[in-house]
């Protein structure tokens, strides 16, 4: 259950509507079931009260939206953002990709949203209706008699469970109480595949970047992805490439793409939420974030507008490529 | 499709003893694009550039191979080789089949078979090669010297004289900065005044020099070459044109209670002021802070008195905008301040005083006319106590203090101990030091005199802690190499401060986009090959903003820093290397990666309207490489994720072929 | 040494000013290093796109050794910090994918050091040896 | 009908096996389906859903077409075609069985497309009546009956038993192949689960989705109703939909540089992608509106107006399940066409 009800946003919006403010909302909108949740722009208070909606299954990070959004209505776009969305909303404006001028951001707390497959694993399929209103989630389906009660925690993303921070980095208005950046175990299943061997990480990494079927919806929803044109997607680059042909294609285009968005990503997870073969591509990403805190010192990519990238900067003191793994194989 | 010739050059037995070269030569025929392939004894020599040049004309050649020695060797000879055949002279490319294939193989089959590789490869790059023409940019003949102190006044002197106008922009109310505010210089003991003035004089005179006293740099743009700089000429309420420097508004003015900045605050000026008698220009400057006519017009008594008629209340800071080819920073050091080192009580006690402030105590136009007095009571102090390295040399972790030896402050003690063992031998002279460090022409001898003639006491160690007490400062102390604790009652203690750059070095560095090191000391172009240039080109660095040097290195530096002011100046043009990066607009998407990344600061962003599908249109902001000041290293060209960002004459595309030709 | 081993391919990406210099001072000096390194100039370490790196691998190559001036050295002042981090970064990532992590490096060589180059090349060969045929980057498609 | 007792399926997997490759779903670490193909000690899962649909076994992501090999200036055309294998695709689903009719009629049409055509010959489908559909399941929409799934064998599975009835010469060829581990029987049980089945397809959420409003002649109708806008507004611009979707068959020809050669090789396109069917002028679909436009105009209006207005959706429900943003088909069938039959 969230703690910001969907009444609370609904007034918010329809308020900063109606005093001009604001000319559209940008928000999520229902779908057929209690779950499929869509972006959405709202231009009026009839569209929001028709198909707007909060619930544990909004999810999808807004942000990215802005890009291609702010400025294209007449006056500024009220966005609704989670904490782990405002990292992203930062990230944007370091990197000049919207007109914060444009932009009326309104920060909302988050309980953590819920993973529809941990749903499923837990209730079954054919799910009817979800109930998100109580402290439990009650789930309904085709297959079972009565609803079934499920703990909210049993069903959170992974992201959510590693949450790093509750903590709005940006907004010009907060709705709810500030929480706190939080101290997460998010690398330690990063930690866990480096204490592999070799070998049992090369096999892991097999079978799980096999299943990459290259349509792109991690890129497409990632919000450090925001190239004009993707190298991918460009016949001149030389790395240009459909499918994934063979399993170094599949290689290529994860470390480049995870190369490309480091020191940029800001772990806010979109890329493993879409993957529709369920590849924990974060833990790329997360891979690079947590060598550069280490290597580098600490850093939040999002965390303030206009801090400079890791990999765009340096110190004369940095350890050599080499280093890394006499360091990693000493702290073994 | 391009039309490739190779040539193969044995390089006599040097490569032909090595490598088959007829069979390379016969392997290269059959690359894609090759049209001509052929081999010779000597590809460098006339005869062999004759060969290439015939075979251009013949087989209409568009590139060329030249399978040879390194091009670090020979690549300009064949490039003129094919510019004077009508070729575009980058168009060529050379296969270093000596230095990197037969001389350090022994086999000739597999030299042999390198050397095809390498071959493929460089005709695989050709084959993506496109004609590039260095840029030109033409040349502004002014130079703007950033600081009036010793390096701005030598520099500008030196740029003056070679016959080009040079601007001064100094902050304070003179030139001088400051040298003129030392007594005697080390280790020759001559007057700072007497060999600073007669310069200042020179630079007011210098038809070539204009001063800006009184004024900041607040705007830099353009590149090297092409600098558009604004200067804001603060408001001095003083007509500088009309005004005499007679003084007579000095002695008049009513408010005289303000503390004298060029004595370090230790006597009074009176609200109009001239810092001192040699200023250049000796011009008054009305102190907005402290005049009553200004603050609460209330007074006006200078404006009555001054029979020139130059003051003038209404006056406003003044923008000037100026065009200058070539920028140097001179702006100097300061003494860090001494607010953290509390324990040697120098805001508890007035006889604790700084290196800067013994200067001006033992100037004869100081606060004390040149009496060695103590700042307190006025007395002769019969005891002083030197400390060394205050906030120099201490360590990274520390809280306060440089990491850095400041470099002049052990001549310079070593100066005042001598200095005051002269003129008041009854005084006991401590030193308490780390190393002293004297290695510079005269340096060491001079510091063995302070020791040995003037039996000045160095010991090594440091001082713990001051605490006044009555009219005596309890010094307290180690000595390192008796292994003992000292106590000394001391009348005087002088702490030999840390320099630090001016605080006005990191803004201008912003806007110059020249790299700073994290003590914001400018960084070289390179450290020992480019020492007096700044990595973004028309940039030069004079003096201490640079890092701690004395007079006589900064002197130098300064007319290094002309010399080469005056090497870039003299040209009418600027020719570009043509190896530069490049962004596609339409890609880029204006994320500033690549200007972090750049140590030259040529990347700038433009909003540029572009069409979108649906026929709107959309205002992005895009990246633009100036090709005048890219040097061509490419940094850029990986920072950049989506590849707008491109190298001439080392494209992605045309390293990938190479890497496929290498691995096929 | 075996007769038999296996001879890798070896791309070595060298900058202009230092480690290019450094490989011809190598050739002056008749320094012996094996045929199976195959050197490509760039301007400075910092022009090598992770994606070339891969582009070897995908290509055939055994190996990949990226030369550039020593940190404080480059040409450009700040080209090799860029690529120390990035190489750093990049290195560590194959390593996590289970890509054995000899078969990358990053060496400083300066113009200077042609002995160094030699060394450096007869070391880094040796390794990729060892290691054998590039197997977990190779892309079937390109093999022969 | 032939049954046979589950206990036996690996036995019938291992006999089917001796002559066919034989693919079924298995169970993935990530706790989907996918199919892979029988060995020794493969686990059938039993599942009915799979993220890739069976259709990769007759139009695969990526087929090489040919190749040429370049040596200096020379080229060399190597045809890269070969007289393909038999093989067994166990356990698909009715919608997805009917997927291969609409890519049939794409492919096997003149001129008829060879690579297609020879999978599709050698291959033998047994599909297996759908007992549990998902809350994103609408076949019936498109007049399909999960309980009685087309293929060369239709099978019906419960608790302890499997059912094989043959449809096709193929289908009777391999169910003769495993005659001695299956025994005959009667429907009585396949009757009750069909009406077991049919009970539930009367609960399914979008058991009223319609195709009233569009097919064939539809075109200036909807191309410019207002509602596309809002319905694209989200749109990612990535593959996802069109690569889990059963009957999408668009592709792209490349050439891919081996260094030695050029493999010319076919992969799956998306007409989500701002790439797709550019041209020397540029491309026809400019925004993601059109482009998104496209997808459901393709299946709902342009294909049925060439096939006998068969619909190009069999309702399997994997994009509603996997589009990123959750912009489907059935939203845009309701906000376009109307909402209830």
């Amino acid at each position: 259950m969230q703690k910001v009800t969907r009444e609370q946003l609904l007034n918010k919006a329809s308020e900063l509507l109606s005093n001009g403010t604001v000319s559209c909302v940008l928000g999520w909108a229902a779908g057929e079931f209690d779950y499929d949740v869509t972006p959405k722009m709202f231009n009026c208070v009839e569209e929001l009260n028709a198909g707007f909606v909060f619930n544990d299954f909004c999810g999808a990070n807004v942000s990215k939206y802005l890009v291609a959004r702010a400025g294209k209505c007449e006056g500024k776009i009220l966005v609704f953002l989670k904490p782990c969305d405002t990292y992203s909303f930062n990230q944007l404006l370091t990197e000049h990709r919207f007109d914060r001028e444009k932009v009326y951001a309104v920060g909302i707390p988050c309980e953590g949203m819920a993973d529809i497959a941990k749903v499923k694993a837990v209730c079954g399929d054919g799910i009817s209706s979800i109930d998100t209103t109580g402290e439990d989630m009650k789930v309904t389906t085709l297959y079972a008699d009565a609803p079934v009660s499920v703990a909210a925690a049993d069903v959170l993303a992974e992201r959510c469970i590693n949450c790093k921070s509750k903590k709005h980095v940006a907004y010009d208005e907060l709705m709810g109480e500030e929480g706190d950046v939080i101290d997460s175990a998010r690398f330690d299943e990063v930690a866990r595949l480096e204490a592999m061997s070799p070998d049992e990480r090369f096999a892991f990494w097999q079978n799980e970047l096999s299943r990459c079927i290259r349509c792109n919806a991690c890129r497409d929803a990632c919000p450090a992805c925001t190239c004009e044109k993707c190298v991918f997607d460009n016949p001149n680059s030389g790395v240009e490439n459909k499918s994934p042909a063979n399993s170094f294609e599949e290689k290529l285009f994860h470390i480049i793409r995870a190369f490309h968005v480091a020191g940029r990503c800001t772990d806010c997870g979109e890329c493993s939420r879409v993957c529709p073969q369920n590849i924990p591509l974060h833990l790329l990403n997360r891979k690079f974030i947590k060598d550069i805190n280490e290597f580098y010192g600490d850093y939040q990519a999002g965390a303030e507008v206009g801090s400079r990238a890791p990999l765009v900067n340096y110190t004369t003191e940095d350890l050599e490529p080499g280093e890394v793994f006499d360091r990693r194989d000493n702290n073994a | 499709m391009q039309r490739i010739g190779v040539f193969v050059c044995w390089c006599g037995s040097n490569i032909a003893g090595t490598v088959d070269v007829k069979a390379v030569a016969e392997a290269l025929k059959n690359e894609p694009g090759v049209v001509f392939s052929t081999d010779y004894q000597y590809m460098c020599s006339q005869a062999g550039q004759d060969m290439i040049k015939e075979a251009v004309k013949e087989h209409n050649l568009t590139g060329i191979v030249v399978c040879s020695c390194s091009p670090r060797m020979h690549e300009a000879t064949f490039r003129k080789t094919a510019a004077a055949a009508g070729l575009n002279p980058y168009m060529v490319e050379i296969a270093n089949i000596r230095e990197q294939c037969s001389w350090v193989h022994k086999d000739m089959m597999t030299g042999t078979e390198k050397a095809v590789i390498l071959g493929k490869a460089a005709v695989a790059k050709v084959n993506l090669n496109t004609p590039l023409t260095p840029g030109e940019s033409p040349v502004t003949k002014r130079a703007l010297v950033i600081g009036g102190g010793i390096a701005g006044i030598q520099t500008a002197l030196d740029i003056a004289d070679a016959g080009f106008p040079v601007d001064i922009v100094e902050k304070k109310p003179t030139i001088g900065g400051k040298m003129a505010q030392l007594d005697k210089t080390f280790p020759t003991l001559d007057c700072a005044a007497c060999i600073l003035t007669p310069k200042m004089v020179d630079v007011a005179q210098n038809e070539n020099i204009r001063i800006f006293s009184y004024s900041e740099v607040t705007e830099v743009s353009g590149f090297v070459g092409n600098f558009d700089v604004t200067i804001k000429k603060k408001a001095r309420y003083v007509k500088e044109d009309v005004c005499t420097g007679c003084g007579a508004c000095l002695e008049k003015c009513p408010m005289k209670k303000v503390p004298n900045e060029f004595n370090l605050g230790m006597d009074n000026r009176s609200a109009i002021y001239i810092p001192f008698a040699q200023a250049v220009p000796k011009v008054a400057t009305i102190d907005p802070n402290a005049c009553n006519m200004l603050k609460n017009g209330k007074c006006g008594v200078c404006a009555k008195v001054c029979a020139a008629g130059a003051i003038d209340y209404t006056q406003k800071d003044e923008f000037i905008q100026e065009k200058y080819g070539a920028i140097v920073v001179a702006t100097g050091f300061n003494p860090i301040s001494m607010d953290k080192f509390d324990e040697f009580a120098y805001s508890q006690s007035k006889d604790v005083i700084t290196s800067l402030e013994f200067e001006r105590l033992t100037n004869a136009a100081g606060p004390s006319a040149g009496k060695l007095l103590r700042p307190s009571d006025g007395k002769h102090p019969h005891t002083i106590v030197f400390v060394q390295c205050v906030g120099s040399r201490c360590d990274a972790c520390a809280e306060k203090g440089k990491e850095y030896c400041s470099k002049i402050c052990c001549m310079y003690t070593a100066k005042h101990a001598m200095l005051t063992r002269d003129k008041y031998p009854d005084t006991e002279v401590y030193v308490f030091y780390i190393d002293v460090r004297t290695p510079g022409k005269n340096f060491d001898e001079f510091y063995r005199r302070a020791v040995e003639e003037y039996g000045v006491k160095y010991i090594k160690g440091m001082v713990g802690k001051v605490t006044p007490e009555g009219d005596k400062l309890k010094v307290q102390a180690s000595d390192l190499i008796a292994n003992k604790q000292l106590h000394i009652d001391a009348d005087l203690v002088v702490l030999a401060a840390a320099i630090e750059p001016d605080q006005s070095a990191r803004p201008l560095a912003t806007m110059l986009t020249a790299s700073m090191d994290t003590n914001d000391f400018f960084t070289e172009a390179h450290p020992k090959l480019r020492p007096v240039e700044s990595p973004t080109a028309g940039v030069f660095l004079s003096g201490a903003c640079q890092g701690p040097k004395d007079i006589p290195e900064t002197v130098s530096q300064a007319g290094a820093a002309a010399s080469k002011v005056i090497g870039l100046l003299a040209k009418d043009k600027l020719t570009g290397n043509p190896c530069v990066a490049g962004s596609n607009e339409l890609m880029c998407n204006g994320c500033s990666s690549c200007a972090n990344v750049c140590p030259y600061g040529a990347i700038s962003y433009e909003e540029k309207e572009f069409r979108m599908p649906d026929r709107t249109t959309k205002v992005r902001r895009v990246a633009v490489v100036n090709p005048a000041v890219c040097q061509g290293c490419g940094a850029c060209t990986v920072a950049c994720p989506s590849g707008a960002m491109d190298l001439k004459g080392f494209a992605n595309s045309q390293i990938m072929a190479e890497v496929d030709a290498i691995c096929k | 040494m075996q007769v038999n081993e296996y001879k890798p391919l070896i791309v070595a990406f060298c900058c202009n000013w230092c480690s290019y210099a450094g490989a011809d001072l190598a050739g002056n000096n008749r320094l012996a290093y094996p045929a199976e390194v195959k050197i490509i100039r760039v301007p400075c370490s910092c022009r090598v796109n992770p994606m070339f790196i891969l582009r070897a691998f995908q290509r055939g190559a055994d190996g990949v050794i990226i030369c550039g001036c020593h940190p404080g050295d480059c040409h450009y002042t700040s080209g090799n910090y860029y690529t120390r981090r990035r190489m750093a970064a990049l290195f560590s990532m194959l390593d996590y994918l289970g890509i054995e992590k000899e078969r990358t490096r990053v060496e400083w060589v300066s113009a200077a050091e042609g002995a160094k180059f030699a060394a450096t090349m007869n070391d880094f060969v040796q390794t990729v040896a060892a290691l054998g045929e590039n197997k977990r980057l190779e892309d079937l498609r390109c093999k022969k | 009908m032939r049954k046979c007792s589950l206990d036996k399926i690996d036995l019938v997997f291992a006999q089917i096996a001796k002559n066919a490759a034989l693919y079924l779903p298995v169970d993935q670490t990530d706790g989907s389906a996918a199919y892979k193909k029988w060995e020794e000690g493969t686990v059938w899962s039993g599942a009915l859903n799979t993220v890739r649909s069976p259709k990769d076994f007759f139009f695969p992501q990526t087929e090489d077409l040919m190749r040429f090999k370049t040596e200096g200036k020379n080229i060399e055309i190597i045809d890269t075609r070969t007289e393909g294998e038999d093989f067994v695709v166990f356990g698909v689903r009715a919608c997805d069985v009917k997927s291969f009719d609409i890519l049939d009629r794409v492919f096997l049409s003149e001129p008829v497309d060879s690579f297609y055509a020879n999978r599709r010959a050698h291959g033998v489908i047994v599909s297996l009546a759908c007992t549990r559909p998902s809350e994103t399941c609408f076949c019936k929409t498109f007049g399909i009956d999960p309980a009685e799934p087309a293929g060369d064998i239709t099978a019906w599975k419960t608790e302890t038993e499997i059912f094989f009835r043959a449809n096709t010469e193929k289908g009777e060829q391999l169910l003769s192949k495993i005659a001695a581990l299956t025994e005959d029987s009667d429907d009585a049980v396949v009757k009750a689960q069909k009406e077991q089945i049919g009970k539930i397809m009367d609960k399914l959420p979008l058991k009223n989705v319609t195709t009233d409003g569009f097919g064939g002649g539809k075109t200036d109708e909807l191309f410019n109703r207002p509602e596309w806008d809002e319905l694209s507004q989200s749109c990612l611009g990535c593959g996802t939909c069109t690569f889990v979707c059963p009957t999408c068959q668009c592709y792209d020809i490349k050439d891919f540089n081996t260094g030695n050669g050029v493999i010319r090789y076919r992969c799956w396109d998306s007409c989500m992608y701002s790439e797709f069917t550019r041209m020397a002028h540029g491309n026809n679909r400019l925004t993601q509106k059109e482009r998104f436009r496209q997808r459901f105009m393709h299946k709902l209006v342009y294909y049925p107006e060439n096939n006998d207005g068969l619909f190009s959706c069999v309702g399997c429900g994997r994009c509603l399940a996997k589009c990123p943003i959750s912009m489907n088909i059935v939203k845009v069938m309701k906000k376009i066409g109307g909402e209830t039959k």
